[in-house]
């Protein structure tokens, strides 16, 4: 047990000295998973307004498979990605494999079902008094859509903080597509706090491993105090 | 200007609208009515496009407004809509009334200025950065109010609008749609179960019941001349007696109830079942003087069997062979000494009889 | 010789933390079934890191430790972790790159080869890149040994000496997926080597050399540290990796498969591959 | 891409021979998943009701808290119950290291703050009239809590699913304090789906993980229907 | 029974009750009538131990029912609660009137049998297995209503239990409120806007304004003798004229209302500054006849200003100096032609006349 006082030792000291290799990981963390919350988010909520306002056949089975994929094992993710933009994928000439451009692919694919879920799930709960008064007011599409999303803000920033949550949690795709490569540029590494992670509990530094896991739930609750502030706006 | 056309609605086996049709002037205050149930908030609901008639058609200005959809949002925006249980989105008073007006595109010092305006006419001037979901009942039922008519529509639809209010801010209400109708020419639908309301306002009145109208007509109209039974029952019309045409001279005639006889304005031929409805407010009651004929108005002995406070009147029973109720002040009554159990005349004219045939 | 009573009331079970390049080779799924069968007991294998597997060792997590890092294991030794080494196989890394070989190291010896690599690559240029594991592996620790016979400071001269050198931080069939994207070289171990050889581009490039040299052990726990541990089975199974029977299965082990052994069976090689004699045929008392 | 198509082919195969291995491997991942789900659901339920419902001090905190650590990563999870159960840890007595329980605590610990965080915004999605309502009927805490739950089901059953999903899918917690085990016993095994990708994909074998993973996705969907039927009964 | 001692209650800044001092006696149906926004749903609210008071105590039979928590859910089992905007459970309707009895333990086929009566009750016989969401307003009101009484409670909270009801479905819940009252003794507290609802109804009225009980009183009192000029307002009195008491004999005085002198019933000195108030019933109108004099009533010559058409009646305003509003029969208008414009004489006896003094 003595590994997780010195995880929170460790972390402290990696935080205060500024350690700049754990700086450089946390902040390929933070622009990675944000970047893949905020496109995820950009297509989750419209494609989870559209499912929910919209009336089709196949309406519950197109959910019910939504819900399915939050099952989707980061593994598999990861697989797929890779399967994509490898050299000899379809997107292969894209070279995008090992590269945090991937990365950020995959983890917006991880977390789009949830995100879209969750989008789901927040737009049927608002009031439909509420909606109808919304069109009975004139409210073009657009209107009514940010309107409604106004109304289910709490809901909706609940689903963003369960997308980040998972996207900067992940390791498996992550590893698979970006590769967990510690390079001395910047832009050619894709380390990031779980794969290293990873790695340092392979390696058996446990206090290190915890020491990460601390640093990256600092950056979440940082993240998680923004989005209750604006819940609460 | 809105044209009901034979108009069905039905929630799956549920029918609620079987055929509405009638038709509402431009300019003009519309008022539904009907029991619970009828499908008062359906046909509104209609109305502003917020669901699609099973059959038939709603017009207006000759437009199907169900046939185009891409024509949905200008009809929409013709129109205000409150709610029987209003909405209020999660912000501030001030949001919530400006929301129409920011969806059309006005400035922000012109839409400041007309949602304060319109804050005031409500009576909440003052509550614009109260957070509207903390208000009261009624309180919410103003901010829904203002929130539509802040855009000046050219219909106003306003489902059972002073559902939650207290007669003053009713009061105030009515007179901001009497004073919109007359200086912004706005249509108005409302429904409403308060009658008097309906007849305090509208110049015309639909009354709703078993998915059609049952009549349309003035207020008058509809309270004096109701057009059934079931009219009459709905309208507040306390004493409707049944019976039969037996005798029958232009204009009047003379109906058979149950052994006594009435007299009574009637188009009907003899033999023709008819209910007769009779105002409680044009019934009199005197005392007991036996052995009073008339010839043209009706004067009924009978039992006093209740008395009722009613506002500042009295409800008074009285049993004539069928029960009869009368409307007096409490004053008058206690002049007149009526009490359970005192006999006493009830006085009533021929003209104060409405006879409908049994539907 | 048995010391297991051949038919106890309840099977024992034995835990064993292995590398993952040598679990994935599936030999020890090929000898565990007759492990089972002989002593009538349960093996339950967990594969790891090197470092990871060392740690569940430390912590008496399992009976047995195998693994290919022969300085961290006697470190472990030493600590009065494990006892009882037993070698019972080995086989050679080797340096596989792209077929262009852009640093043209083909046929040198390894250190000749990884100098050459480094002086390519920090000169830059050409698109010479080194795939290191980077995870404290096995197979790091045997890069690292060479860069440093080499002549090289490892955390100096080629950690952070620029972008031609690349810590995957993976396991070895990941690196190798990697050095195949990037067309770069990169050392393995022959089994993951040949595992993946069918889906890569890359070939060998350097398949001699002493240094290359990549020795399995066994070892037990120490019941000294963990009195309940499992003693007896753990016995069993070193002693039966460097019986007869399981070195002749290691030396054919792979050869319907890859067309050549993934192993040699230490037994008679103890002196070329640097062990006493009674670390490949003692068996433990 | 021929993986993809070798991999649907595969997992077609290993369903109709109904592959011993492969059932053995799905049953685990059913019954650890479904059993952490269960546990998680009987804390999270109560936990977040009583969060939701109480006033005290500090809640908002804690509701941030609780939103933060959805950002776990499972390794870390991994660890820290790894290092509560390993021999010279404080539970190490238990002997609960590489056994399926153990993944049924690290999958219970992990799925914990996501269900209770989203307990919580289902019960505050419940109309504050219906609260009322249901006090005002003089409902003891339990029936409160109750139709309270029966309100909110749905929103309830779409945290479960999520709950379930993170579990099923999850593979750090489950191969740290698991193992990847194969023995021969079913007991003692603890590979499940998502350990046995992750395998199959260090070793090359990339038709194989992806028929894994879609096994892992149909009982993903057989999951969700069954929570869908209830969801809307 | 129950007794409310001071109670004051806020949120944040808003002080709504500021000290609410009564009593409901067992038994009795008590009404809480006041402006929108007046605190009728907080307090009762705070009755139904729904929120605490920040200040003062309420005691059932005694018992300060905030202090002990432990004894909530008994003095919440003796009560039954409507909300002003009910919400239904998503259920069916009979699952919905059944909650409180399957709270309460009581047996599925009892449970059956009460939930359909309940149902019945209400109107809403064979809605049973309809999903509750899908009710209109009222029949919504109506469940909740069935949902409340079908426990028997002890106390019956309505929150303006038929603010969204048809006056035929108002009627009949009224009837089961005063049924419920009588036969089963039930103590009721309910709130409402419809004054007459509640004079119809209560046994005593408390008129809630300003965050305190303005008025207590039988409905009676409440409506021929308020409290205040702002209850007079609120209960609906038209007719308030400020005056001083310029004469004064025995019980009556006489009030200089801007030079015109009106007799009233009044116990107050002279040189009192008074407010008048006359309920528009109590006055009649008579043809203008100059000269005429009265000694103990008043007679007003006047201009008619308005004629209104209210419910089966006209309301006529006539300037006397100020305005005065009468109510007639249209016919009686008609038979007196009143038109606007035209001179009438306003009369109406000192008794018709209350006083208050002016706050
Ligand atoms: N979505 C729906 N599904 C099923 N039935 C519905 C639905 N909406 C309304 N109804 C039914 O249609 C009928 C008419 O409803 P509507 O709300 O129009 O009545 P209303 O006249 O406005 O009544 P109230 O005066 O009580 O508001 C009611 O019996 C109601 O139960
Ligand atoms: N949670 C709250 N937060 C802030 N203000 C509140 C809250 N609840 C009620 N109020 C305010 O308290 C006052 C009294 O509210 P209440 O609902 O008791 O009025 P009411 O007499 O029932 O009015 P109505 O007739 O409109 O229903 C209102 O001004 C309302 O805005
Ligand atoms: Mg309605
Ligand atoms: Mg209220």
């Amino acid at each position: 047990m003595y590994e997780i006082i010195e995880g929170f030792l460790e972390a402290a000291r990696l935080i205060v000295t500024f350690d700049p290799d754990v700086m450089a990981i946390a902040a390929r963390s933070i622009i990675i998973s944000f970047t893949a919350t905020i496109i995820a988010t950009l297509i989750a909520v419209p494609l989870g307004a559209a499912i929910n306002f919209g009336t089709f056949p196949g309406k519950k089975n197109l959910v019910n498979l939504i819900q399915t994929l939050y099952s989707l094992p980061t593994v598999i993710v990861g697989l797929l990605i890779f399967l994509l933009i490898s050299r000899v994928g379809p997107f292969g000439f894209l070279r995008l494999l090992f590269t945090p451009t991937a990365m950020i692919v995959a983890q917006t694919v991880l977390i789009l079902p949830i995100m879209t879920g969750l989008t789901i799930s927040a737009l049927s709960g608002v009031d439909p008094v509420i909606r109808d008064t919304l069109r009975s007011l004139g409210a073009t599409r657009l209107q009514f859509l940010v309107n409604v999303l106004k109304e289910a803000r709490f809901a909706i920033l609940a689903s963003v903080a369960v997308g980040f949550g998972r996207a900067i949690s992940e390791v498996g795709a992550a590893i698979l597509v970006g590769g967990n490569i510690a390079a001395s540029s910047f832009a050619s590494s894709t380390r990031v706090l779980t794969t290293a992670i990873s790695l340092e509990t392979s390696m058996g530094n446990i206090s290190q491993s915890i020491a990460l896991g601390i640093v990256l739930l600092i950056i979440a609750l940082g993240v998680n105090l923004a989005i209750t502030t604006v819940q609460h706006r | 200007m809105i044209e009901f056309d034979n108009v069905s609605k039905n929630f799956g086996d549920t029918r609620v609208l079987t055929g509405v049709t009638g038709e509402v002037n431009r300019g003009e205050i519309f008022t539904v009515i009907g029991p619970s149930g009828a499908g008062k908030s359906t046909l509104l609901r209609l109305i502003d496009l917020l669901d699609v008639p099973a059959g038939g058609a709603i017009r207006i200005n000759g437009l199907d407004i169900h046939a185009d959809k891409e024509k949905s949002l200008s009809v929409r925006r013709m129109m205000g809509m409150v709610f029987q249980k209003p909405a209020v989105f999660n912000t501030t008073v001030t949001e919530n009334v400006a929301v129409g007006l920011r969806f059309r595109g006005v400035s922000k010092s012109e839409t400041r200025k007309l949602t304060e305006d319109a804050l005031a006419m409500v009576g909440l001037a003052g509550y614009g950065e109260r957070r509207a979901r903390t208000l009261s009942g009624g309180e919410m039922q103003r901010v829904a109010l203002a929130r539509a008519m802040v855009i000046e529509p050219e219909i106003l639809l306003l489902d059972e609008p002073t559902a939650n209010l207290d007669p003053v801010s009713v009061a105030m209400i009515e007179d901001l749609v009497v004073r919109i109708n007359r200086d912004l020419g706005t249509t108005v639908i409302f429904s409403t179960h308060d009658m008097y309301q309906g007849q305090r306002l509208a110049h015309r009145i639909g009354v709703l019941m078993d998915g059609a109208f049952a009549q349309v007509g003035t207020p008058r109209e509809v309270f004096t001349l109701p057009a059934s039974r079931e009219v009459a029952r709905f309208v507040g019309i306390e004493n409707i007696v049944e019976g039969v045409v037996v005798e029958r001279e232009d204009g009047t005639a003379v109906v058979d109830a149950g052994g006594v006889r009435v007299r009574a304005r009637s188009p009907f031929p003899r033999g023709e079942r008819v209910s007769l409805c009779i105002r409680s407010e044009e019934i009199r009651i005197a005392p007991a003087i036996r052995g009073r004929r008339v010839s043209d108005g009706n004067i009924l002995p009978g039992t006093v069997t209740a008395v009722v406070p009613r506002g500042p009147f009295s409800r008074v029973t009285v049993d004539c062979g069928f029960p009869l109720s009368s409307v007096l002040s409490w004053k008058a009554a206690e002049d007149l000494d009526i009490r359970e159990g005192g006999r006493v005349e009830v006085v009533f004219a021929a003209e104060s009889v409405h006879a409908v045939r049994q539907g | 010789g048995t010391t297991t009573d051949p038919t106890p009331v309840e099977k024992q079970q034995l835990r064993i933390a292995t590398t993952t390049s040598l679990y994935d080779t599936k030999l020890l799924d090929h000898l565990t079934p007759i492990f089972e069968e002989k002593y009538n007991a349960e093996v339950l294998i967990v594969s790891a890191g090197t470092g990871k597997a060392i740690e569940y060792g430390q912590r008496g997590d399992v009976d047995v430790l195998m693994v290919h890092d022969r300085a961290r294991e006697d470190a472990f030794l030493a600590d009065g972790y494990g006892i009882n080494r037993r070698v019972f196989a080995y086989n050679y890394f080797v340096l596989v790159g792209p077929e262009s070989d852009p640093a043209g190291v083909a046929g040198m010896q390894p250190e000749a080869a990884f100098t050459a690599i480094r002086e390519t690559g920090v000169a830059g240029g050409s698109d010479v890149v080194f795939v290191s594991r980077g995870d404290a592996s096995g197979t790091h620790s045997k890069e690292k040994a060479i860069w440093k016979a080499a002549g090289f400071n490892y955390s100096t001269d080629v950690q952070g000496s620029g972008d031609w050198y690349q810590e995957a931080g993976t396991g070895m069939g990941a690196t190798l997926e990697m050095a195949n994207e990037k067309e770069a070289y990169t050392l393995s171990d022959i089994g993951t080597y040949l595992a993946y050889k069918g889906d890569l581009d890359l070939v060998t490039l350097v398949d001699e050399g002493d240094i290359l040299l990549n020795v399995y052990c066994a070892m037990q726990i120490n019941p000294a540290k963990y009195p309940d541990i499992n003693t007896t089975v753990a016995k069993d199974w070193v002693n039966f990796m460097i019986s007869d029977d399981v070195q002749k299965e290691i030396d054919s082990f792979g050869v319907d498969q890859y067309g050549q052994p993934l192993f040699y069976a230490a037994q008679d090689d103890w002196e070329k591959i640097g062990v006493t004699e009674a670390e490949v045929k003692d068996p433990i008392a």
